[in-house]
């Protein structure tokens, strides 16, 4: 019965032509032209046996080719399948790839579709429901209907219903119209609320275009819930986004936190450390991808610990062998950190070369999740906001739970007398900036997840990171967190408003009033010492 | 206290009646030369001066003693402008508001200061320091333009004598000892030549027998200029003979001549301990 | 005990400590005592490893085993034993005071807990235990300074002018404590003070320094008949 | 001298030395193979290869040196267009010869300069040609998107008039700039989302450049603009550039150049083999992996143009190397016979369209017959009337 | 009896320093320019037009690591801003260059080119009279002044210190850097001005006027040594180096430390001003990246190389750094930030004072001096407070 309607629905299809792909369908296919291209796969689709199914996937999969003598074959690494019988045959010599365009892929899609709207799968189905719901064409209402009659699952039926609604708003009949109205205000989508616009504007000759006032009222109606519903989703939206960018900023400046807030160095090779953690991960992506290609999306796991002991290694070289001696010159340390700074960008590209280094997201850090309509949450920035907040336990544990903090911030206030209680001072200084900069690895690891992988990365974030860790008060924790979180809400509401220069423009002017107001930071530590 | 209460109110009246209280002359018309009324100051919620009221005469040297964490640095913290108070009036004479003024408009008023820690210019040489502190105007032009003249030299020289660091003259401050720098710091206090000097321990860290000469100077100081001295050495407060008050908690607890307070037991008690 | 040999010690070209030699024995209180500038903090700076000494040797002996600790990094010579209360107090002013009193107790074990006999001494700390170090008054940082030293149990306590800006009634505290630190014959003493007095009731054994040199010493008894008090005043 | 001294201005650090330090190579490469045979003229090229950092008044002080210091018969550099401006003067002064390997905004035209990137109409116009076409989607609306400098801003302004004059409204032109290494793209990924679920098929027309485009590729494969929906045509990002990326979610998005590595012809294939054999021969980091893009080409292109312009010329004074590069011709990887013209100092070229594939190639979807001659002063500028004959 | 203000500067300095000084004036005003028009090309002597352009760059830099190192060394104040005045000195000037181009553009009108191509139809307000060459003048003293004293105004009053001034100084030229950096700000946008031609009707290419700037720049580099001694020298000077050490303590004995701040902050952005002016015609262009955060960490890095807090150490500091540049940038392209990484990490380890600390300790050896304070255990101040940050 399905396999009937669905027949029928396409039949409807004007271009369709014939029921039954003949050889003429699969010589269109393979004509390098998009317009019988689109004829092929409807012919196809309209056949709807699985073999032409099978077509379409290899076409959707990229693999489909044409070979010399211009007879199409689908290419596996090892097998060759003539795509009409289903066959295998002989190996061709060389073969060119049939490549879509967006058209083409478009049409594909939809009647990809429409083949898998009744699909047991119930994420196929959602899928195809989705997809028709934007894209779904007149002929495909009985189908979709039927669909609708047998279909369970709340959120596939609401796709197939606004797909259904969509169609039906032209119905003639002013019932079905009003229904579909109504049904349309479930949507979040901005092109169903000019559809629905459309029907309350008058023609030329004074008459609304929909006549049925009660129409009429139900679209008013859903205009107003999908507006409701976009303006929530317009600040969820910016507020994810914000907090986003602020968890980035966090983590960019974490370590610095601890390296420039807690021991004093000011360290212009911070954003250098980011850079050893970015590449870490992005060596680590490169080992998993040469001997474990099964479990490649773990690589980010086993990259965060990588990252962390890489950078923390390179800190603690540069600890010794350079920062060591500059202690108690602060400025002398500005001079000398920019020294190596340029040496590990020099270095990265020697290594890696210039160019960008691709690091992609694992499978499941790629995508979004739509949590409402039109709020998409995408996977990779939930995830670094989790690990912001990890970030920022483990550093919080360090500094004030462990005698380890306490003696990093007695040797940095105090650094002779701490000797005289008995602390080893240099051995506290290495561990210290060597977690400092495995707390900037750690932050690197997770840039390389949204941001570029190169040897100039650092210096981005250098500047942020300052302002992030100053602006917060010079060791104080909380005053980065807020201080990070601050500036990302607050660039992405100016964002919104004014564009992103303006925005970056504003929220530095910010920075400079507010520190008038608060000379010492956000989190300014008071009392009778500071001043002196 | 009687006397202060009564001071008081002539305070209160000629800032009542909209009194221009700006910068300008010390006015000493009622001997007074400070006035502190119920002066509060709190940290964190922790009182560290809770209602102190005191006045000090023109010419007097007025020694302060109490436990730590009495309230005495605090108060000259208040004095000085480094801390203002959450409520309460200071003023230097009659019309100068404390209170309403910054640190360097107060020390150009006249009130000079030494430090509990003592805290000099360290990359400057002794001879610097003193060169720096000396009484003249303090603007940008005058230092741009400034010479220092044979007679300045001479102010500076006859300070270094009295301090016992003319040898020291050239050295950098920050590499005297410690005691060397609580001199170094009341020189720079006498170059300022104020009119009310505020000591906070000034003879911590010195022997017996410096103690002894710095009592002498300033006793021989008094009467010209008046005196705030904050010391624990009660052999010191001894030597300088004036009138003592007992800070404690934050405000003033006893007040008199040494021997009477000495005997006070509530001071006993508190402060100096059987 | 800690035993000094002919110690040398240079600040650039200017010869401050020449030559000393004196010993500091257990249940003991040696009081060091000077003139301002005559070198007295760079010699405790030296025994502490603060700065490096030139020439001379240090021995630091607790009860069997003698440690030469001429070349040895501070914190080797506080684990060894040596606690140190320096002149200028020398708090870790963002710590807390329990921090601070914690900071003490850095050569011992982790598990190990401050001595009640801080806070009998100085019960004003108990209550200012979460003030910053920094924000409480001269004489209460020295009380801490002072409180930070005994944390560990130091079995040689070095003092540099401790009771500078501390009230009356706590100096006698003070006094008292160190009589009986002392007395238990678990701990040396010295002892760098101008307060003469002070100086002169605890000591067991004095030195008098001048210009970098050791020119008189005896046992504490003696110092009015040597006339120890004269010998400052000069 | 028995030599001739070639100079060589690429930032080999910096935020350009990302794309850059190919062009190097591409030069050293294409020099070492005029060597092989023979130089020019007999004599062998000399490359002299500097660093100006991504400066841009290094890049002046650095071509001062290399024309009167080392006294260079020409030079091969620069990437952005304030970096050429900057070298100019200089350029102009000593009378010097640049060769200028990358697509620019036009509105320029120096004696001293041959272009051998694409001007807007060589690739700007063709490609928004295309998004409108019927294969390209029939877009109605337009994101112009760019980092804010001139290349971007005068191309979308050469564009805006361009779609003026295609019936578009300003209503269904939205314009976005962002700072240079602008990083956080999700803002202008939710609007470009927004303006395009207002109405008709819309496309994004990206000039964004450099560093930025990383970032902006990510955000759009993760929040979800598919190809289909919302097609994104780019001039300035190649296979160099895609190396940084994971193109997957990238596929159907857009670029527009005059040459893609992936075009299959026997000049083509000769090329890319050079260079990956250079490449490994220098121990070019990742040399396994090296791609070549159209402004590699550009450079490959110009440096032999210019080689046969001093043979013809018989000299590599500047002033006869001139005169003989009009008309000019080389067969380019491209695939075509790229013609230098006789007057504007501009190449004839091809404009091909690709999409991005999943391993970070293209595959063309258009392009066109012949190669066409550039107009460095777009007809889309009020003022450039009388300019359209060069 | 008080001694003329003109013998005392000239008293501010030792008899070595002028007569380095006379050498360096006779080099620069006549030696040099000899060299260029008078000796034939191949001669060894021979100085390039191109030697020129580079020496009158450095001479520039050299005035502005001059007046950071007023501000850095002796007042305490690092700015990590300073290329902010330097730049608006230089689009100052740079805009009466462009007016000078007349009608010479691309577009042979009277507008700059790029305001031609963004359809501007007329000058924006800000660059009215900008034709005059006083008036751009009195521009480059007066807006980097103008800027500076009011951004100084708020932050001194406010008692903003150390890396919290520093950071904001950062903040206030990335912000400008991004504003110059739209078009619409009228600047001329990343391109910024350049393909200038002439100054007061005189071809800007020429040796002569090539010569004329670098002289300028020679005077002004003198000049500026010379003020700066005498400031470093006088009273003035002890102030700010009493405010660096103990701002806290200088207000107690009646100073306001905010007033000298502020006046030597101002002196200093108008210095970097002036070099910026005399900087953008003899390298041909300005743009906004003179503004980026890393050019003005950079002039803080030239400073530090040669020597804080000797005046003499900023111009050696700038020199080095940017002929080290120049050389290696040519030399090693591949590998030139590993030397200057590593000159960088040198200097700190083994000069602390810089070059010019070098110099001292070794002329110190030679008399057998006592003092050096490099011992960490030693040095005056004893502690090392993180609050203290930039300045400390
Ligand atoms: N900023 C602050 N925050 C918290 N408590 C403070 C602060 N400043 C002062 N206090 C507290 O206020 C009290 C008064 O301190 P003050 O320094 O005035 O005492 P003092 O009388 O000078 O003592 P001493 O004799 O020890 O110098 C002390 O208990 C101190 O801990
Ligand atoms: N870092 C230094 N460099 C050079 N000389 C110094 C340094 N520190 C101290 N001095 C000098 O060394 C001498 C001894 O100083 P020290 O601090 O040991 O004296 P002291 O005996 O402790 O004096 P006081 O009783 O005043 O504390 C003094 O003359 C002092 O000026
Ligand atoms: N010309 C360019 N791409 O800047
Ligand atoms: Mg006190
Ligand atoms: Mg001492």
């Amino acid at each position: 019965m399905m396999r009937s309607l669905l027949a029928l629905a396409l039949a409807l299809c004007a271009l369709c032509a014939h029921a039954v792909p003949s050889d003429a369908v699969f010589a269109k296919l393979a004509e390098d032209d998009s317009d019988s291209r689109i004829e092929a796969i409807n012919a196809l689709a309209a056949d709807g046996s699985e073999q032409s199914i099978k077509v379409l996937d290899a076409l959707a999969d990229g693999t489909l080719y044409v070979t010399a003598e211009g007879a199409l074959v689908i290419l596996t690494d090892t097998e060759a399948i003539d795509p009409r019988t289903g066959q295998s045959v002989t190996y061709p010599e060389s073969s060119d790839q049939i490549y879509l365009n967006n058209r083409l892929r478009g049409v594909l899609q939809g009647a990809l579709a429409a083949s898998r709207v009744k699909s047991p799968d119930r994420e196929v189905r959602l899928a195809a429901a989705n997809e028709l719901r934007e894209n779904a064409s007149e002929d495909m209402l009985p189908l979709i209907e039927s669909a609708l009659a047998t279909e369970k699952d709340k959120a596939v039926r609401n796709a197939l219903r606004l797909a259904a609604a969509r169609i039906d708003i032209a119905s003639t009949d002013s019932g079905r119209r009003r229904k579909a109205a109504e049904n349309l205000g479930e949507s979040a989508d901005a092109s169903v609320k000019f559809m629905l616009a459309g029907l309350l504007k008058k023609a030329d000759d004074g008459h609304f275009v929909e006549a049925d006032e009660a129409v009429r009222t139900a679209a008013q109606d859903s205009i107003d819930r999908i507006d409701r519903r976009l303006a929530m989703a317009d600040v969820a939206n910016t507020l994810f986004s914000g907090i986003s960018l602020g968890s980035i900023l966090l983590l960019a400046a974490l370590g610095l936190a601890i390296t420039y807030g807690v021991m004093g160095v000011i360290n212009m090779a911070h954003g250098e450390l980011l850079m050893v953690g970015a590449y870490a991960t992005y060596v680590v992506q490169g080992l998993f991808r040469a001997y474990l290609p099964d479990h490649q999306d773990l690589y980010v796991l086993a990259a965060v610990p990588v990252a962390f002991f890489t950078a923390a290694v390179v800190g603690m070289v540069m600890e010794r062998t350079v920062i060591r001696w500059l202690y108690g010159r602060t400025l002398e340390t500005l001079l000398a950190t920019w020294g190596l700074s340029l040496i590990l960008i020099q270095a990265a590209r020697v290594i890696f070369g210039p160019q960008n280094q691709e690091v992609s997201n694992p499978a499941w850090m790629s995508g979004g999740v739509e949590v409402f309509a039109n709020v998409i949450l995408p996977w990779n920035r939930i995830v670094i906001i989790a690990f912001a907040a990890f970030v920022l336990l483990l550093v919080w544990l360090m500094m004030q739970k462990t005698r380890l903090g306490m003696f990093v911030r007695a040797v940095t206030q105090n650094r002779a007398m701490a000797g005289c209680v008995g602390v080893p001072t240099a051995r506290i200084d290495t561990l210290a900036f060597g977690i400092g900069a495995g707390i900037a690895g750690l932050g690197g690891c997770a840039l390389s997840q949204v941001a570029n992988v190169g040897p100039a990365m650092g210096q981005g974030y250098i500047v942020d990171s300052f302002m992030v860790v100053v602006l917060g008060g010079v060791g104080q924790l909380a005053g980065a967190v807020t201080a990070g979180l601050g500036l990302g809400l607050m660039t992405k509401f100016l964002e919104g408003w004014s564009g992103a220069v303006v925005a970056k423009i504003l929220v530095l002017v910010f920075i400079i009033i507010f520190i008038q107001k608060r000379p010492q930071g956000l989190f300014a530590v008071k009392g009778r010492f500071v001043e002196d | 206290m009687n006397a202060a209460v009564h001071d008081n109110q002539a305070v209160s009246g000629s800032t009542g009646g909209g009194h221009l209280v700006q910068p300008g002359e010390l006015d000493l018309t009622h001997k007074v030369i400070l006035y502190l009324e119920n002066i509060s100051v709190s940290f964190d919620g922790f009182r560290a001066l809770n209602d102190l009221s005191l006045t000090i005469d023109a010419g007097e040297l007025r020694a302060i003693i109490g436990p730590n964490g009495a309230g005495k640095t605090t108060m000259m913290d208040v004095i000085t402008g480094k801390t203002r108070p959450d409520a309460g009036k200071a003023f230097f004479g009659q019309t100068i508001d404390l209170t309403r003024m910054n640190e360097p408009q107060i020390a150009h008023a006249g009130i000079g200061r030494k430090f509990q820690k003592p805290t000099v210019f360290e990359n400057h040489t002794v001879f610097e320091n003193l060169e720096l502190a000396m009484k003249m105007n303090k603007g940008v032009f005058t230092s741009l333009f400034f010479q220092l003249g044979d007679e300045a030299r001479d102010r500076v020289a006859a300070v270094l004598q009295r301090i016992r660091l003319t040898d020291a003259a050239d050295r950098q401050a920050g590499l005297l000892s410690h005691g060397q720098k609580q001199w170094l710091e009341i020189g720079m206090l006498l170059m300022q030549e104020p009119k009310l000097l505020l000591l906070d321990e000034p003879v911590a860290g010195m022997t017996d027998e410096e103690t002894e000469r710095t009592a002498e100077l300033f006793v021989s100081l008094a009467g010209k200029h008046s005196l705030v001295v904050v010391e624990h050495d009660m052999a010191f407060v001894e030597a300088l003979g004036g009138q003592v008050t007992v800070l404690h908690e934050g405000s003033v607890l006893a007040e008199g001549e040494l021997a009477d307070v000495q005997n006070d037991p509530r001071v006993i008690e508190v402060y100096l301990g059987r | 005990m800690l035993k000094v040999d002919k110690l040398n010690q240079y600040y650039g070209g200017s010869h401050i400590l020449r030559n000393l030699s004196f010993e500091v024995p257990m249940g003991k209180v040696t009081t060091l005592l000077g003139r301002n500038g005559v070198g007295k903090t760079t010699l405790l700076k030296t025994l502490m490893g603060l700065v490096p000494s030139k020439t001379g040797s240090i021995t630091f002996d607790t009860g069997g085993r003698a440690h030469d600790i001429t070349r040895a990094p501070s914190y080797a010579r506080v684990k060894a034993g040596i606690g140190y209360v320096p002149q200028g107090r020398e708090i870790f002013p963002r710590l807390t005071v329990a921090e601070n009193l914690e900071m003490g107790l850095a050569t011992c074990p982790a598990s190990a807990k401050l001595p009640d006999r801080i806070f009998e001494m100085f019960p004003v700390l108990l209550k200012m235990m979460r003030r910053r170090g920094g924000d409480l008054s001269g004489g209460q940082q020295q009380q801490l300074a002072i409180g930070r030293a005994l944390a560990m149990g130091p079995k040689l306590l070095i003092l540099d002018e401790p009771t500078e800006g501390i009230q009356p009634s706590i100096i006698k505290d003070i006094e008292r404590a160190i009589r009986t630190l002392a007395e238990t014959g678990e701990m040396a003493i010295l002892l760098v003070e101008q307060y003469y007095d002070f100086a002169e009731s605890l000591a067991d054994h004095y030195l008098l320094m001048e210009r970098g040199e050791i020119i008189m010493r005896g046992r504490g008894d003696d110092m009015r008949t040597h006339g120890v008090k004269d010998a400052l005043s000069v | 001298a028995d030599t001739i001294k070639v100079g060589i201005l690429h930032s080999l650090s910096g935020t350009m030395a990302i794309s850059e330090t190919a062009l190097k190579n591409t030069a050293l490469m294409t020099i070492e193979e005029i060597n092989a045979h023979g130089g020019v003229m007999g004599k062998k090229l000399e490359p002299v290869v500097v660093d100006p950092a991504s400066n841009w008044p290094l890049f002046a002080e650095k071509a001062r040196q290399l024309l009167s210091q080392d006294k260079v018969a020409v030079v091969f550099g620069c990437w952005t267009s304030v970096s050429r401006k900057s070298v100019l003067p200089v350029f102009k002064e000593l009378n010097g010869l640049l060769f200028y390997p990358v697509q620019y905004e036009g509105e320029e035209l120096e004696k001293n300069v041959f272009y051998t990137g694409a001007a807007p109409n060589q690739q700007a116009i063709p490609a928004v040609e295309y998004l409108m076409s019927k294969d390209g989607g029939s877009a109605k609306r337009f994101v112009l998107l760019g980092t804010d400098y001139v290349y971007p801003r005068t191309t979308n302004k050469i564009l805006r008039a361009f779609l003026h004059s295609k019936g578009v409204a300003d209503a269904d032109i939205m314009e976005e700039y962002t700072p240079f290494g602008h990083s956080d793209y999700q803002t202008i990924i939710a609007k470009i989302k927004k303006f395009a679920s207002e109405g008709k098929k819309t496309a994004v027309v990206s000039t964004i450049n450099g560093d930025s485009n990383v970032p902006f590729y990510k955000e759009l494969g993760n929040a979800g603009l598919k190809a289909t929906e919302v097609p994104v045509v780019a001039f300035s990002v190649g296979e160099e550039e895609l190396r940084g990326v994971d193109a997957k979610p990238l596929v159907g998005h857009l670029a527009a150049w005059n040459y893609f590595m992936s075009i299959k012809n026997p000049t083509n294939a000769a090329f890319i083999k050079e260079y990956k054999a250079w490449a490994k021969a220098n121990k070019v980091p990742n040399a396994d992996t090296v791609v070549t893009n159209d402004p590699m080409e550009a450079t490959y292109v110009g440096i032999h143009m210019w080689k046969q312009a001093v043979e013809k010329a018989g000299t590599t004074d500047v002033d006869a190397v001139i005169k003989a590069m009009g008309g000019q011709s080389f067969k380019a990887p491209s695939g075509f016979t790229l013609t230098m013209d006789k007057t504007n100092h501009h190449l004839h070229k091809p404009v091909l369209i690709g999409e991005i594939r999943p391993d970070g190639q293209f595959s063309v979807v258009w392009k066109t017959k012949e190669p066409i001659r550039a107009q460095p002063w777009s007809p889309y500028i009020e003022g450039n009337e009388s300019k359209q004959g060069l | 009896m008080r001694t003329p203000l003109t013998v005392r500067l000239f008293r501010s300095l030792p008899r070595t320093g002028w007569i380095a000084i006379l050498v360096f004036a006779l080099l620069a005003w006549v030696g040099i320019p000899a060299a260029h028009l008078l000796l034939p090309e191949s001669s060894p002597l021979f100085v390039s037009a191109y030697t020129i352009t580079l020496l009158g760059k450095i001479l520039c830099y050299a005035v502005v690591a001059v007046a950071m190192d007023l501000i850095w060394g002796y007042a305490g104040i690092l700015s990590l801003g300073h290329g902010l005045f330097f730049a608006l000195g230089g689009y100052a000037f740079g805009m009466y260059l462009m007016r000078e181009i007349g009608t010479d553009g691309s577009y042979g009108v009277n507008l700059p080119d790029f305001m031609v191509f963004l359809d501007w139809k007329e000058l924006p307000w800000f660059w009215v009279g900008s034709e005059h060459f006083l008036w751009a003048l009195c521009l480059v003293v007066a807006v980097p002044g103008l800027i500076a004293w009011i951004f100084g105004w708020f932050a001194f009053r406010s008692r903003i210190k150390g890396v919290y001034f520093s950071i904001i100084t950062q903040a206030l030229t990335y912000a400008a850097m991004l504003l110059f950096f739209r078009n619409e700000t009228g600047f001329g946008g990343n391109n910024g001005f350049t393909d200038f031609k002439r100054i007061l009707g005189h071809d800007i290419t020429s040796p002569q006027m090539r010569l004329v700037l670098f002289g300028l720049s020679a005077a002004l580099l003198i000049a500026v040594l010379v003020l700066g001694r005498y400031l470093v020298t006088s009273r003035f000077g002890r102030v700010l180096a009493a405010i660096r050490d103990a701002e806290s303590r200088v207000r107690f004995i009646g100073y306001e430390p905010t007033r000298y701040k502020l006046a030597i902050w101002t002196l200093s952005a108008v210095l970097c001003a002036l070099a910026g002016a005399l900087y953008v015609p003899q390298v041909g262009i300005i743009n906004p990246s003179e503004m980026s955060p890393a050019n003005s960490i950079e002039i803080a890095v030239w400073v530090a190389v040669g020597g804080r807090g000797t005046l003499i150490g900023a111009v050696i500091g700038a020199f080095i750094v940017n002929l080290a540049k120049s050389y290696f940038t040519v030399s090693f392209p591949d590998y030139w930030l590993f030397f200057l990484g590593f000159l960088f990490v040198a200097v700190t380890l083994f000069m602390p004072r810089g070059v010019v600390g070098l110099w001292q300790r070794f002329l110190q050896r030679e008399k057998a001096a006592p003092q050096t304070e490099d011992d960490l255990a030693t040095a005056p101040t004893p502690t090392t407070d993180a609050t203290k940050g930039a300045t400390a």
